[in-house]
Formats: structure tokens, sequence, C-alpha cells
């Protein structure tokens, strides 16, 4: 069993090597796709065609499109994410500075999730006909439909401001400060999320309660937190993990929404910028971290449903 | 408004993102009145908000506004511009001569100018830094009239010129003229660069690209009292909205160049107005192909603009309509007798007699610039009123420089400033920028007079020939000449924003 | 009559619309007694079974009734009565298919009886091998999917008993698996019921499977008890019409003619349960007063007694 | 006993019935209210959506119902046509994906083997990709506007109805009915016309209907990045973007194209879900 | 009677498993098979034993890796033509899943008959009566849809929407496994008087014992994918020689027998990826003895049926 798991953490490695090679190509294709001269703009307006040209043969632009390719591949091999066109800064240092507050945003609004969505699945599930139920199914049917820039904003106005609970935006220095700025953002990703995930996770769990099985558990005396633990949550959890893992890009966009929203210098408003500002080498990276960040999320979801569930593991 | 981050070209480029990116300010009389009866205090700290980072320390790789607004404060430069922007006072010189004839500008370093590593300022650094602007790729021709530099002691500087350029001295209190030590301190530019040091009041204490810019006081400065602060701290924060909440929460006391519908959600005490600005408004036409080729077209352009109106809904009042084609409130600038009238009337008769077969005209806005992109809205209505059809395309500003390169548009909403205290280098643009349509060097030749003028007669003079020949031949149809709103809280003081926007953060202090 | 026994008394099952399924069910089992129930699907066999279980299927609850576990008395529907235990039709979707068996039945053991870990494992052990399997230890590492049908059934089996239960309640226990080892799990069953005193309510569809495994036979009609008696008496002398057809309609290996008996027609939904006989649609003999209300078959008394009112005048057997 | 499990679920749908369409109903017809003043915009607008004026962000009056924005536009009428947009790209956008995913499903499904594979591959690698952020990247890269975002969406979409089809088709595929009727001398195209297209298009039209609300919200998102619509372009997610930073002092600016988005997704939401559950209430009556 | 349809040595693999440990299922395994026109034949075994996988592959739903099948002399091909299809029609076990949910009874009904032009118009309607009535259906029920009818009544519809092209054998895949008692009687007599009155063959597959005693003038046993024993049901029945039938028989529960738990050895079956050397059966047969470990029994005729068992002789 525990050898099978490895086999398929294995497996899933395997199925991986071609999206990555995909998502370099299609990272790569990206700056074909975008108008205007990078090099033009580097050199600037006053430049002479001849510096012009000069800028274009520094950046390597003046190469064939498989040579660029290739190079570009070969030196990220060697870790080598070039340089922003802006700032001449490493783009790796760019990721290694931002990569931390897009993984507390990942992971708090992940955990504010799950505290949203836990409470209201567990009552969706478990007292479907009460006046509590009722209230939540529309206020997720509501919250479903809520921008989530929309939320953000209101929580940085209300919460924020208008109360001055929390900072309104950007990182407060300190640990105490960074957790400080992270409740809002968190918050909001959690308000966005979490509707999809209580439902999800109250359909899992009703399906559950109402199988044989936890009937037959009950018939043998489980109940209670034993019950809940051992029967209804290991079961009603894979569904919801595998619904976490195909929402992984919506997750991502999600911090992206937030980190421009809330100010925060996380790898999704450095995205945008960078997109903006067609600083390629920066698009690039970026986009190859955030595949990887997918595939790392799937494969952790993945691996959590298989150790959840063991049916998944015997394929 | 939306946020998107902007790629903003320098006042020196067109300067299509000026809007939200552009630093500005004046000091007006009164305010700097009411601060000096007050005596600066030493310490504290000031956190700025800008919406974008400066784009790198070597001014030869820079685009941004903000770039030049801060390089001076850590390698400050000979001389800086006065607040009002008409002339320039001394930085790491003290004083200067201009000998016309001789073609010469003598500068005179201060007494105890050291670099923040205590290394004393001399005059083979400087010598080497000239050196440096005149061969830079972008700005370069900035500086194209130095020969070369004489250093008779270590103390002073004879910069010699090829001609008496009046324009050069301006240059020199521009964000590129930054004063390095000598031969980059042993590094290579690009590794000195990554982490410059220089005789301004600040040095950089930490510095997180795209993030922030904490500079703290250089212990070396040779002014003893100044910087005020101990700490100044630059914020990027790319959207208006959080930019709003931030500093009203106090999470900052300064947003540089406010947009202008933020700046209605600022009290007046906390607004710093700076208007006009150096800065021009207009619409470009492409006067190679299409439409506006033909002069009749560009009249009914311009005719077409209601400017009172466009200056109250994109600008919020806070800009007046252009008088002329070059900036206000510059050394030497003139308005000129040309009138700029609405008349829709006269814009109808003058597109009856133009060539326009009423399809669709291409204006082009930058999309990252919410003034340009609301002015352009706005400047569609006004077209169509006069029977001008027109389509509103947003580009990024990379790409909207490219098609405008290519002359793949019609109009062009953008925005031309000027950096220095001299008319000159917006003049200098304009001329760049005109050259298809100034078939007869009218513009290139009131250039170079201006350089030489030695006489303000002499620049009046040439810059009235400029404005003349703009108002007739409409290379660019001027708009508004622009203001900029700096939200400033109440304790900090000391704020004084050239036309140019940029502001010496060594006099800011707080209460 | 002795022996302490299960009783169930007055059980009504009603869907969340308010339809009832179960009006007034009621039977009996003692230690060491089977008692069979026969029916058609629909005819509320197996709801009677969960909700003296205290689980009745989902969407529908226990109004009313009570459950007798000796002289301990619980309101049914209430809880899981102790001492007694339920195996499902299903052993593939009835076990946790999350939890090794081992875990699975020594928890269990665990729960009951306050025993250590070791030796609930242990009886774990004990229990698979009591229910017939050859390699305990290896099949107390394998998960509910790794193993075949009848194994599943055997450990859903042992699970039950797990809780030293003295009522065994099985809901179609043989259905889904193949004849032999529907023989094996009825052996056992029967072994168990001998040897441990154990009362077994069997509920099946398979009229000659009930004959084999119980002593008392109900047969149950659209939620009613409409014949019970002992075994042979109800299969070789049925009273009411449709136990008749039933017991006609049993395909018999040993005596094969060339014709099927079946029932015409299909059986009542419950939203349209009358007071009446609720077989009088399909009964080919229908009288005066088939459309009186009518109570259904008191199913703690086992004498051999049907609830058809014109029960003599049918001819009795296997013909019809 | 499992007819009777039956029989008390198909009763406690329909009760349930008994109490969503009163929800659902309304929201039909506000989906339908809309709908016609989205196309009738221009003859029920009181001002064209982009004359501007000085009146600029002036609260709901008699003049203008609504109000005006920053440039003096009347916000009713700037609705009226932002609803016209959204409808006429949120369809599409829906819409596109739709019928590639379909396509792409039911052959999948229907032949198998290799293509089977080669589709699931491709979706999986999809799935694999940051397409968000690559939309992002796409929309600045193409410029602004519908073809954009149609691109974008029905990159992203059509991997959900290609995975719905291929999996109603294949279960579909192996029912008796659909083996009876390849028995009884159907070809193959002709089955998968005749019997098991209906039944995968039921599902996918389902979830159009859901997709629409996503779309709305896509739209929005997009807009307020400033990659959606042109701008100028009456649009409910730009004017929301448009308007933000009045939010304390004119919050009327925000709030009604806002609440749109949010009543917009709520009805598309609520018809999607009834039809989604009679949907599945056909199938579990089979 | 005329042979009308022939197996021979007749194999279907299957492959399981995904990923690089893709194994070969061998379900059907060298079956020879003689199906005489106008008899009933049946085909029993557990599951698992390959019995529906012949069935499918009989009627063409299911390729045959390997061996042969002729109907009327006529070697079918691998892929057959509508015309070939037609005259080997199955009903399939589960009637809820049998009619097409959207379309009436007639609708069911008519549809072969337009593929195959049997009918015109008028001619048409009178069929499609004609239909109901072979089958005891009452006309009313034509424009039914399927939700509404019982499953007895389905499976007719079934029934005569496959006599509807006018067949030459009908396949019953546990045709009355899913009903009720009371309706599988009718279903079976249903077919029993097809067969006299349309000279019908048919191949009736079921896993019940009873159920084919009754209705079968043949019946084939099958173990792990191969027919262990052949011969006139009431012959076998009354003279099981085969191992497997004789517990199989001993099995099935009867009205006032005691419980007889069958001989058999181990307590699970084995599997029919790993199917044992040899006698397939030796695992669970309790009078294996060595031979059976190394030599396959061959099917050989023993008093008037065909057995596979080492031990024939001594039965």
């Amino acid at each position: 069993m525990e050898g099978s798991g490895w086999r398929l953490l294995g497996r899933r490695l395997l199925q991986v090597l071609p999206v990555l090679g995909l998502l370099l190509v299609v990272v790569f294709a990206l700056q074909a796709l975008i108008p205007g001269d990078p090099a033009r703009a580097i050199a600037g307006p006053r430049a002479t065609e001849a510096q012009v040209a000069h800028v274009r043969a520094d950046l390597g632009l003046d190469e064939t499109v498989t040579t660029r390719f290739a190079s570009y591949v070969g030196r990220l091999a060697g870790g080598d994410l070039g340089e922003s066109n802006r700032s001449d800064v490493p783009v790796t240092q760019i990721i290694g500075q931002r990569v931390g507050v897009t993984l507390s945003l990942l992971l708090g609004g992940l955990v504010a999730s799950v505290l949203l969505a836990g409470p209201a699945a567990l009552v969706l599930a478990l007292r479907p006909r009460s006046r509590a139920a009722w209230v939540i199914e529309r206020v997720l049917s509501v919250a479903i439909n809520l921008p989530s820039f929309w939320v953000g904003l209101m929580l940085a106005t209300v919460v924020g401001l208008r109360a001055g609970l929390l900072p309104v935006g950007g990182l407060e220095p300190g640990l105490g400060g960074h957790l400080r700025s992270y409740l809002l953002p968190c918050l909001t990703i959690g308000i966005s999320l979490s509707p999809f995930l209580a439902r999800s996770a109250a359909t899992s769990l009703r399906e559950v309660v109402a199988s044989d099985y936890v009937v037959t558990a009950r018939s043998v005396g489980a109940s209670g937190t034993f019950l809940f633990r051992r029967h209804l949550l290991r079961n009603a959890l894979p569904p919801t993990v595998t619904l976490l893992g195909f929402q992984a890009g919506a997750l991502l966009f999600g911090t992206v929404i937030v980190e421009q929203t809330f100010a925060l210098p996380g790898l999704g408003a450095e995205m945008i910028t960078a997109a903006a500002q067609r600083d390629f080498p920066v698009v690039q990276g970026l986009t190859l971290v955030f595949g990887l960040g997918i595939i790392v999320f799937n494969l952790l979801a993945d691996v959590a449903v298989s150790v959840l569930d063991p049916r998944t593991r015997t394929a | 408004m939306r946020r998107s981050p902007r790629l903003v070209a320098t006042a020196l480029v067109l300067a299509v993102a000026a809007a939200t990116a552009l630093a500005g300010c004046g000091s007006d009389g009164g305010a700097a009145t009411a601060d000096s009866a007050q005596k600066p205090r030493r310490g504290g700290e000031v956190t700025v908000l800008r919406s974008a980072d400066i784009d790198a320390w070597d001014p030869d790789k820079a685009l941004m506004i903000e770039t030049f607004e801060t390089l001076p404060q850590v390698m400050e430069g000979l001389v800086r511009p006065n607040p009002e922007g008409t002339d320039v006072l001394p930085g790491l010189a003290d004083r200067w001569e201009i000998d016309a004839a001789a073609k010469t500008i003598t500068f005179h370093l201060r007494e105890g100018a050291a670099f923040s590593d205590g290394s004393p300022v001399t005059a083979s650094d400087v010598a080497f830094s000239v050196g440096l602007w005149r061969k830079n790729v972008a700005y370069g021709t900035l500086y194209s009239a130095i020969t070369g530099t004489r250093t008779p002691d270590d103390r002073t500087v004879v910069i010699t010129m090829s001609r008496p350029s009046t324009f050069t001295l301006s240059w020199l209190a521009n964000g590129t003229a930054v004063v390095v030590p000598k031969d980059f301190d042993g590094k290579t530019r690009a590794d000195f660069f990554k982490n410059p040091i220089g005789a301004g009041a600040f040095e950089i204490k930490r510095y997180v690209p795209g993030q922030s810019l904490t500079l703290a006081r250089n212990p070396h400065y040779y002014d003893p009292k100044r910087p005020y602060l101990d700490r100044l701290t630059y914020k990027v924060v790319t959207d208006p909205n959080q930019q709003l909440l931030q500093f009203q929460s106090k999470q900052a006391q300064m947003i540089e160049s406010v947009p202008l519908d933020l700046a209605r959600q600022f009290s007046a005490t906390e607004r710093h107005v700076v208007e006009p600005t150096a800065t021009v408004h207009a619409a470009f036409v492409n006067t190679a192909s299409g439409p506006g080729r033909d002069l009749h077209f560009r009249e009914a352009v311009s005719h077409a603009i209601d400017r009172d109106t466009y200056v109250k809904s994109v600008f919020g009042d806070i800009a007046s309509p252009a008088k002329g084609g070059l900036p206000t409130g510059v050394q030497g600038s003139a308005t000129c007798g040309c009138s700029y009238d609405f008349d829709l009337a006269k814009a109808k008769q003058e597109l009856a007699e133009s060539s326009y077969d009423g399809s669709p005209v291409v204006v082009l806005v930058d999309s990252s610039s919410q003034i340009t992109t609301r002015g352009g809205e706005v400047l569609v209505e006004m077209l169509k009123a006069a029977g001008i059809k027109a389509d509103l395309q947003p580009e990024e500003g990379q790409v909207m420089f490219d098609r405008y390169s290519k002359g793949d548009y019609d109009l062009e909403l953008a925005e031309v400033s000027s950096v220095s205290p001299s008319v000159g280098d917006i003049f200098g643009l304009v001329s760049y920028m005109v050259q298809a349509s100034d078939k007869d060097k009218v513009i290139t030749t009131a250039f170079d007079k201006l350089d030489v003028a030695a006489t303000d007669t002499a620049r009046t003079e040439a810059t009235t020939t400029a404005e003349d020949w703009i108002g007739s031949n409409l290379p660019y149809v001027p708009i508004a000449n622009p203001g900029r709103v700096y939200a400033v809280a109440a304790t900090v003081r000391g704020l004084a924003v050239t036309p140019y926007l940029s502001y010496p953060a060594d006099r800011l202090w707080t209460r | 009559m002795a022996a302490s026994s299960l009783e169930v008394e007055g059980l009504e099952v009603v869907t969340r619309a308010g339809v009832p399924i179960l009006d007034d069910l009621s039977f009996r089992v003692a230690e060491g007694q089977a008692l069979g129930i026969v029916g058609e699907s629909g005819s509320g066999k197996s709801v009677a079974l969960r909700a003296t279980m205290g689980l009745p299927p989902a969407g529908t609850s226990v109004r009313a009734g009570t459950v007798m576990v000796g002289d301990r008395r619980v309101p049914a529907g209430s809880v899981t009565p102790a001492g007694v235990a339920m195996v499902f039709q299903d052993s593939f979707t009835s076990l946790d298919p999350t939890m090794r068996l081992g875990s699975y039945l020594a928890e269990t053991v665990a729960r009951h009886r306050g025993a250590t870990i070791a030796a609930a494992r242990s009886r774990a052990r004990e229990l698979l091998r009591d229910v017939g399997m050859t390699e305990p230890e290896l099949r107390m590492r394998a998960f509910p999917h790794q193993l075949s049908g009848g194994l599943r059934q055997r450990a859903a089996i042992a699970l039950a008993l797990a809780t030293d239960p003295r009522y065994l309640l099985c809901d179609e226990p043989t259905t889904a698996l193949d004849v032999t080892l529907q023989a094996r799990i009825l052996a056992l069953l029967k072994a168990r019921q001998g040897a441990a005193g154990l009362g077994l309510v069997f509920v099946s569809h398979d009229i000659a499977v009930v004959s084999q495994i119980a002593d008392v036979v109900a047969v149950m009609y659209a939620g009613r008890i409409v014949e019970i008696g002992p075994t042979a008496t109800v299969i070789g002398s049925p009273r009411h019409p449709y136990a008749q057809a039933l017991v006609a309609a049993l395909p018999d290996l040993d005596r094969p003619g060339t014709r099927f008996l079946s029932i015409a027609g299909t059986p009542p939904d419950p939203s349209e349960f009358t007071a009446g006989c609720r077989f009088q649609a399909r009964c080919g003999h229908p009288g005066t007063g088939c459309d009186q209300p009518l109570a259904g078959l008191d199913g703690r008394d086992h004498r051999h007694r049907s609830d058809c009112l014109h029960e003599d005048t049918h001819p009795a057997g296997r013909a019809s | 006993m499992s007819q009777a499990v039956a029989g008390v679920h198909a009763s406690s749908r329909s009760g349930r019935r008994m109490a969503l369409p009163r929800f659902h109903q309304v929201a039909a017809v506000v989906l339908v209210l809309v709908a016609v003043v989205a196309i009738a915009a221009p003859w029920l607008a009181p001002y064209s959506p982009s004359a501007q004026s000085l009146d600029q962000i002036r609260p709901p009056s008699g003049a203008h119902a609504l109000g005006t924005d920053a440039l003096g536009r009347d916000i009713l009428s700037r609705m009226m046509y932002a609803l016209r947009t959204d409808l006429l790209l949120i369809v599409p956008a829906a819409g596109l994906p739709m019928v590639v995913g379909t396509v792409v499903g039911t052959l999948a499904g229907y032949a198998g083997g290799v293509l089977d594979a080669a589709v699931r591959w491709i979706a999986d690698v999809f799935q694999g990709l940051p397409l968000y952020i690559f939309l992002v990247a796409l929309v600045a890269a193409m410029g602004r506007g519908p073809a954009s975002l149609l691109v974008a969406f029905t990159a992203l979409g059509w991997i959900v109805y290609a995975r719905l089809v291929r999996t109603e088709v294949r279960r579909i595929k192996t029912a008796g009915f659909v083996e009876a009727a390849y028995l009884l001398g159907r070809s193959s195209p002709q089955v998968l016309v005749q019997h098991v297209l209906p039944h995968a298009l039921k599902q996918t039209a389902t979830y159009f209907v859901l997709d629409l609300g996503m779309a709305l919200q896509g739209v929005a998102v997009l807009s307020f990045f400033n990659l959606g619509v042109k701008s100028g372009t009456p649009e409910l997610g730009a004017m929301v973007a448009d308007a933000q930073i009045f939010i304390r002092s004119s919050t009327w600016m925000v709030a009604l194209p806002g609440a749109a988005i949010v009543v917009l997704g709520v009805c598309i939401a609520a018809v999607g879900d009834h039809l989604s559950s009679r949907t599945r209430g056909e199938s579990d009556g089979r | 009677m005329r042979t009308l349809l022939e197996v021979e040595d007749l194999r279907v693999d299957f492959t399981v498993g995904a990923h690089g440990r893709r194994r070969r299922l061998r379900a059907v395994d060298g079956v020879d098979l003689v199906v005489r026109e106008g008899e009933i034949l049946g085909l029993v075994g557990e599951s698992g034993c390959g019995k529906s996988t012949l069935a499918r592959t009989l009627v063409g739903l299911q390729a045959p890796s390997g061996g042969r099948i002729s109907l009327g002399g006529d070697l079918l091909p691998r892929r057959r033509p509508a015309a070939v299809r037609k005259r080997i029609q199955m009903i399939f076990q589960d009637p809820g899943s049998s009619l097409d949910p959207r379309h009436t009874v007639r609708e069911a009904l008519l549809a072969p008959l337009r593929v195959h032009r049997l009918a015109d118009g008028a001619g048409e309607e009178a069929r499609v009566r004609e239909l109901m009535g072979l089958v005891e259906l009452p006309e009313r029920l034509l424009d039914a849809k399927p939700r509404s009818l019982s499953g007895g009544q389905r499976q007719r519809v079934a029934i005569a929407r496959a006599l509807a092209v006018e067949p030459d054998v009908l396949v019953a895949d546990e045709a009355v496994a899913a009903l009720d008692a009371s309706a599988t009687g009718a279903i079976l007599n249903l077919l029993a008087d097809l067969r006299t009155s349309l000279g019908l063959t048919v191949v009736f597959i079921s896993h019940d014992l009873s159920v084919v005693r009754g209705l079968c003038d043949r019946v084939a046993v099958m173990y792990l994918g191969r027919v262990v024993e052949l011969g006139r049901t009431a012959e076998i029945f009354a003279r099981p020689r085969h191992p497997y039938l004789q517990a199989l028989l001993a099995a099935v529960p009867r009205v006032g027998a005691p419980i007889a738990a069958p001989p058999l050895e181990g307590d699970e079956p084995p599997s029919l990826l790993d199917p044992p050397s040899g006698c397939r059966f030796r695992t669970r047969c309790p009078a294996a003895f060595d031979r059976c470990v190394t030599e396959e029994p061959a099917l050989v005729t023993r008093g008037g049926a065909l057995v596979a068992c080492h031990l024939a002789d001594r039965c």
C-alpha cells in the first residue's frame, strides 16, 4: 500500500513533465503574441534606430524564435530566469522576494475558506431542514455571486478604514504586523472560495451521511465525534479536496485579485504589472512559477486524496 | 479607477501616462510662507505612496518620472531647479560662472560635499560623471553641446561647450545628471548601479524592487541641518483606491501625483496642488498619412474641442485651457497671440473644406492612464459633435508607442512635459516630434536660436516664432496645461514641487 | 416464549411528505429463534428492520412505535438498541471504504467491551475466523474494496457480531451473492443462531431462502403483514391469496413445470395505500368487504393466520 | 423496499418543487426583464450612454433617476446599455466553450480509444496550466475587446464541457437502449444523434446556464483589471471599477452596477440550479 | 434439429489497469457451443464466469479476440453490418436502461421497422400493434414513456422491440434478474410461448438455476471463462457430473430442505487475472488431485452430456 503511494506520486510526476513542456512553449509563445517592441521601449524615444538595434541584439531579440527558445530553456535549466527588462533585477530574485506573500495568502486563504465553509457545510448536511441551513443556503447563493474585488474593497473600507481595526492594505512591519495585514486579504479569499467549498462539502457530507456504510457504522454503535471523525470526515473530504485541486487556478487568480486590491507585494500583483509593461522575462518566469504552483497543488491534492481514500491507491 | 500598472514615459518622452505617474508640484507662495514661518524639526519619518517604482538606478536606463525624482535624493547633481521652475539653485556646486564667449561653465564645488561613504566629492568625480552623461544612449543628446571638462583644481570643474548653450545648465538640474564617484569606485557600471552611493541628502537603506524603497539620512551630507527626516520610505501602490485607503488610515503621509478623480476625496488641507505644471496635454496628429495631412482637418479638430469643458471634465478644474503649444511657467516660455478657440461652426466649416471622408478616425490613448482614457472619451464626444467620427483605441504604453512610431493612428492623446527649468527641453522634444510637418525647419531653427539666446527678449522671440508656427500648422492640437495634486498629511511640512514634478525631499519635515 | 425476546410494537414510518410507508407494524423474535419476513420490493420489510435499528432510510422518519429488547423498552427510532445488530444487503456499500477491516472490527470491539486494542484485535481475528475466513490476519489488513463479495458480506456479519448482539437483523444479506456463497452465509447464520442463541430476523424476497432459515415466517405486502405462522404451515398451506401466489410462483428445481406462475399487476405505491385490503386490485378472487379497513396482523403472535377476509374460500396450496 | 425509498425521494423532490418555483420563477422573470431592457435599451434609455455633461457625480434626481458618473453621464442609461453589453458578451462567452467542449467531448466519449486518450490528456494539461493567469497575459497581449475575451473564455471553459459530455456519452453509450439501437441496425452516427446527444446536450444546456453566471463574474473581474471591455464601453464590472474610488462619498455609483451583477448572478444561478435539479430528477426517474 | 448458431474456440480478452500496469484478462477462454434452431439454451454460472461477455460477443457488442461465430452456416465478421446485427437480438438485464427515457413505446417499436424498412405507412401501425399483442401488452401503453411502465412491462417492450426485426436468435442476458418474483414468471412464460409460436431460438443467460431448470432445453455451465458441463437440462440437473455443477445444485435453496453449504474449498474464488493452472476449478474442488494441477481436462461426452473433469467417469 505504502509502495503504491510512492508509485502514484512517481506516476503523477511523470504526467507533469509534458505539462511543464507545454507550459514552457506557451509561456514563450506569449512573447510572440504580444505586439510592441520591447527594445524600442527600453532604448527610449530619442534613441536612433541603430541604438534600438543594439538593444535588440543585447536582448537577443534578433535571433530566430527557435534559437531564442533553445537558449531560454538552456538558461532555465541552470536556474536562470533572466532579468527584468524594467529593473535589471534577476527574475529569480523578484520571485524570491514575493513568493512568500503569495504562499501566505494561499495558505491563509485556504484556512479562512475552511473555517468559513466547514461550519456552513456541517449545518447544510446535518441539519438540512433547519432555519440556519435556510439562511446559510441564501447567504451562499449571494456570496457566490459577489465579485471578490468588491468584497475586498468593502472589507478594506469598513473594517480597515471605518473601524480602524486592521490595516487597509500593504504589509505592516514585524510578525504581528504581517499577521494583521494578512487577515483581511485572507478573509476575502475565504469569502469567495468558501461558498464553492461549503456546497461541495455539504453535498459529499450529505451523501456520506446517507450512505450505507455510515448507517452500518451507526448500527454498530459509532456516534458523535467518533462517527464524525472516523467515518464522515474521511469519506466526505476526498471529493472536496479534489474540487480544491480543480480550483487551484481560480485560487491562484484569487490571490492575484487580492494582492491588487490590498496592495500586497506578491507574485500576482507583479504579474499584472509585468504583463501590462511587457516585461517578458518576468511574465515568463512568473507564469512558470504559477504553472508549477498549480502542478504542485494538484499533486498535493492527489496525494491527500489517496491518503484519505484507499480506493484511489490501487488503480 | 481601474488599476493597471502603467508604463510611464518620462516627461522627456511623449509623456502619455503622465496623469497618475508624474510628480508635480509648485510651491505656491502662500503655503511656502506659512511653512517657513515655522521652524523645521529634525527627525521623524515619512511614507510616500507612488503608483510605480523607479525603473533603474542608472539614469540612462530610466523612463519613469519617479526615477528622475528619486535619483537626485541619493545622487545629487551640481545644481537643482528652483521651486518655481524658472531657474537653477546650487547643488553640489555652490556657485558657477557662465562665459558665453568662451563657451564654458565653471562650477565651484561645495566645501564638505561628500559621498555617503564619507569620501569627499572631487572635481575628478564630477568630470567622470559629465563624461558619463555625454556617453549615455538614451539621454546623451541632452548634453550634446558639451565638448569636454577641465579640472583646474580639486574643487573646480570647467565644462566646455561647442556653442554658448543656455540649455545645458538647465539640463544639469535634471535627474539624469547625477554625480557618481569616479570610475564607479572601481566597480563596473552595472554593479555600481545595483546599490549606488552618491552625495545626496539620503542613502539607500533598503530597496525591494517593485515594492518599496527606504532612504535614510546621509550622515556625511554637506548641510548639517538637512535632511530633516531620519527616514523616507517610498511605497509602490498601484491601485488608487488603496492609495486613498492607506493615506486615510494613516499608513502613509503622502501620495505623489494623485489621480484627479481621487483628488476630490481629499480635504482641501490635504491637497497640494501644482498648477499648471510644465506639461502640455494635446492631441497629436498623424500628419504623414490619413486625414491629418490636411490642415483644414487639423483646424477642425482644434475648433471642435471645447477646452473649458474638457478641463472641467477631465481635470476637474486642476488645469488651465491651453493657450499655446508650449508649457507655461518655464524659463522663456511665452504665450502666442494665436487662439485655440472652441467654435463648432468653424470646425464644421473647416471639416467641410478638408478632404475628410467621414470614416472613423483612430484615436489612440494610453489605456494605463486614467487621464488620457477619460480624455479620450471626452474628445471622441466632442469630435462627434463636429461631425468627426472617432474610434477610441486604448493601448498599453508600449504598444501605443509602437503604433505611434509606425504611424498607425490618426490622433493620439498624450502629454509632453518639461523636466528642466528651460522651455528648451520640451521645445526639443516638440521639434523632434513635428519633424515631418516642419519642412521649412521653422521649429528647429527657433530651437537652435533659443539654445544660445542670452536675453529674455531673445528667448521670447524664439519661443514666439515656435508658438506661431505651432498655432498655424497644428502638428498637434494643444488642449490643456494640466495640474497635479499631491496628497500631504497635515503633519508633513516643507513640500515644494517644481512644475516638472520633482521635489527636494531633504526639505521635508514632520510636525 | 420463556426466552427473552426482541419485540417491536406499533412501528410507524412516514416519508417527509407524511406518507406512511409502514403503519402499526409489530413483530417479535425470541433468542435462538429465527423470524423470516418475505415480501416484494416496496413491501416495507427492509424499512421495518432499519426503523427497528433507529436508522430509517433517508427521507423517512419513525413516527411511532416502541422496541423492547428483553425487558428494556426503547422508543423506536430514537437510539440503536444495545444488543441488536444488523447486516445489510449490499456489502459493497455497507463497509466504510476508508477503513481497514482489522481496525474497523477492533475499534468496534473496543468500544463495546472497553477492551484494550491488543485484546480487541485478537477478538477481531477470532470474529473473522468465526465467519469462515481462512486467513484472518491477511484480511485484517485489507480494505473492503480489496475483498470479493462473499468475503465482504462475511466481514459485515463479523462487524455486526463484534457488538455481541443478542439479536441480529438481516436485510437480504445474500441477495447480491452467488448461490454457493449464499448457502455458506445462510449456514453461518444458522450456526450462530443455534450455537450462540442469537435471535434472527431474516428479510428476503426469496421465499425459498426464508423457508430454509426461519422458524416463523411473516409475509408482508404493501407495508403490512398479511400472513404469519410457523414456516412449514405458511409454505405448505398459505392462506392469503398473495402468499399463495408467492409460493406458487416459486420455481422449483426439483419439480420443473412448463409454466411459471405469476401475479398480474404491480404492488401499490405508498401514496396509494388504502385502509382496506391492499392486495385487492391484484387478487384473483376479491370478495365483499375487501375495501373495509384492515389493520394487518400483529407479528408478535406467531400462530398461523392471514388477514384475508375470504381465506377460507380460497383453494389452499400451490394451485392457483 | 428500494422502490419505497425511490418513492420517498420522488415525493420529497416534488415537495421541493413546491417551494422552489417561487424563487426560480421570480428569477426567470427578472432575467427576461433584463433581456428586454438590454434589447430595448436604445428606445428605453433616457439619454445616450456616452453623452457627457458637466453635471458630474450627481446623486439620483428627477433628471437622472440613478444619478450621473464622473463624466456627467446618465447612470440609468449606462446601466441599460451595460446590461446589453454584458448579455452580448456572456452568452457567447459561455456558449462558445459549450459548443467546442460538447463537440470534443462527444467525439472523445463516443470514439474512445486514442482520440479519447488524447482529449483527456489535453484536458489534463490545460487543467495544469495557470489559465486565469494566462488569460491576463492573453487579453493584455491581444488587446481589450470581445475577441480576446471569447478566446480566453473558450480556452478556459471547454474542458468542463468536454469532461461532462464525455462522461455522459460514455455512460449513455453503454446504456441498454443505445446498445439495443445499434443491434437493431442503427449506424454509430445515427445512434449518436438519436440517443446519445440529446441526453448529453441536456446536461450541457443546464451547465451553460450556470456558466453564464461565471462568465458574468469573469467579464466583471477582467474589466476590473482594465482587461475587459474597451474603456468607455458601458459594462457593469467596468462601471464598478470606474466608480470604486467614490465609494465613500457617492456610494450609489458603486452600489448600483455592483448590485446588478449580484442580482443577475443570483437569478442565473437560481434558474440554473432549478434546471439542473430537474435534469437530475429526470435521469433518476428513469 | 438444425444447428443455427455455432461458436468455435471463442476467446474474449480485456485489458485492465492503467499506466504501464496493464494486464490481460481473458473473460471467455476457448468456448465451443452449438445452438440449435428453436431451442432455448441456458448459460449458467456464478458472477464473473464470463457468461455475459459471451452473450455480448454473440450479438456483436463485443469483438472476440479469437475464434469463430457462425449463424445459419454463415461466418459472422468481426464488425457486423446492420443486416447481420439484426439477426441476433439481445434483451438486457436492466429494464430501466434498455429503453430511451425520451421515447414512447410506439417510437421505440417504430425505430427498428424504419431502419430496416420492414413496413410502410399503414403497415407500420399494424405491425406495432401486432408486436404489442405478441408480448401481451395493451395497446393503450403505446404512447406511454418508459418511466410510467413497471419493470415487467418495460422488459416486454424490450422483447417486442427485439422481435420487430424478426431475429433468428434472441439472447436474454439475466433478463429477469432485476424483476420481482411476481413479474419474473410472466416474462419466462412469454419467452417460452414465443419459442412455441414463432419458433424463436433463445440463448438464456442466468445465474439462477431454478429459472433455467424450468425454461431451457439444454444448459451450458461456465466456470472462469470456460464451459465445464453441457447437456440436456433434465439430464445434467438430475445427474450432474462436474463437481462445480454439483456444488451449484446443492447450494440452490429449496423449500423444505435444510441449508446445505456446498463442499467448496477456500473462502474466495480465484481471479480471472490469475487463473489456476490445469483444471480451473481445482482450487475449490473437494476432489482435486495431482493431475488437476498440471493437466487441463477436455470437454468429453459422458452419458449424453459434455463434461470437463478428470473424474468425469467416476461420477
